[in-house]
């Protein structure tokens, strides 16, 4: 059996139910799906307003780097059966679904939760992906803070 | 010389007014030499050499690398997707 | 602003992306999400492969059961802006997910994960919810390991 | 007397040959008054009345708590949703 990993930078709708079928194998029981969205209001810092989120990618790279991830992944947690990374890219406005990590498993309770956690931090920090936030009063590139060190 | 293509993203490519160029540079030019051409040529890029990601074939790469024939450059920010 | 909470009993496909839609706020930016399907093959202590499970509830109750697990997430993490909560009953083969739990926030770093993490947990204590498993060579009813204690 | 609701699942609805019952019971017994009648009547359940959860009215209850009237009351082994 081979444990499935689809990696993608999209600009299509990012489809729950047909990625967790596509990482489901006859012994899977468990999965753990991060998404995260374009927030219209933010309130933690800096509290603004978006009006949508344009997001750029070197589009070859950040699939490469997606597979590094889930190569990660599996090396940290053996248990790990299908991994799903997606990126959305282009015009993107509030309450859409930009992102997704999704991992199986067998049993709930051999990391999961955490390999997915993972897979997005790593995400944030490695896969070559941009976002311009525009709001009511301009725009503005949202820029990370992570430098990666070598081989990463 | 190396012929080389260079693509920019995010703030760096507002900065440099293009997503990418061709670029002829000597060969055995390291990445630090490179980015110092980059800051002589283009004004506009000078504040953000010091913070900026950069990757030879699309790997991160870093000051001492060579870089190497017909290779494939990105400069971009901390990269913010999610 | 309301946080919307979703609880059911349901015989019917568990739809990720509409449930995901319903939990999501202006001010969502992350969702962690769980679901355990049917394995058809297990490996772990006792390896056997499953034809079939045969899930029976005690409704009314499994609701308001739901209803408390999504209260006491909302107790422990503030932060948890909406909660699905919702189980599959009747006669579910192999790669159906059966039960699924997802928590939206503002943020990844508040407790989603954490809160997913608990809810399918509890959900497996007091939720009164049994399986059946049909296998190749008969049936049997799996009994869980957890008793209850007064005010639960 | 008190007229109430018994329902049953799982196993313990196998072993009863029945989803529910009506029962009536004297006023102020308690669930494990009701658990050692059921045991005497319903042979089949005396085994696993030493593993079974009662509830009273849809929340969990326990040996000494009183059955009100006209309660509903449910017995089943631990649950194993999911």
């Amino acid at each position: 059996m081979t444990f499935p990993t689809i990696y993608s930078i999209t600009e299509s709708e990012i489809d729950l139910n047909d990625l967790l079928e596509k990482i489901t194998l006859p012994s899977t029981g468990a999965a753990a799906i991060f998404t995260g969205m374009v927030r219209g209001v933010t309130s933690r810092n800096d509290p603004h307003e978006t009006v949508y989120l344009e997001y750029e990618s070197y589009i070859p790279m950040a699939e490469a780097k997606m597979k590094q991830v889930a190569e990660e992944i599996r090396e940290k947690w053996s248990s790990i059966e299908g991994i799903a990374i997606v990126q959305r890219i282009g015009k993107l406005y509030p309450k859409t679904p930009t992102v997704l990590i999704a991992c199986t498993a067998a049993h709930r309770d051999t990391g999961v939760f955490e390999a997915a956690r993972y897979g997005i931090d790593r995400l944030k920090e490695i896969v070559p992906v941009w976002k311009k936030e525009v709001g009511p009063n301009g725009e503005e590139w949202i820029e990370g803070d992570y430098f990666p060190k070598a081989n990463e | 010389m190396n012929k080389i293509k260079i693509l920019f993203f995010a703030t760096i490519k507002d900065k440099a007014g293009t997503k990418s160029m061709d670029l002829e540079i000597p060969n055995e030019l390291t990445i630090k030499q490179l980015k110092e051409k980059l800051a002589n040529e283009y004004p506009n890029l000078k504040e953000s050499m010091k913070a900026i990601l950069i990757t030879i074939n699309r790997e991160y790469a870093f000051d001492d690398a060579v870089i190497p024939l017909n290779a494939e450059i990105a400069l971009f920010p901390p990269v913010s997707g999610g």
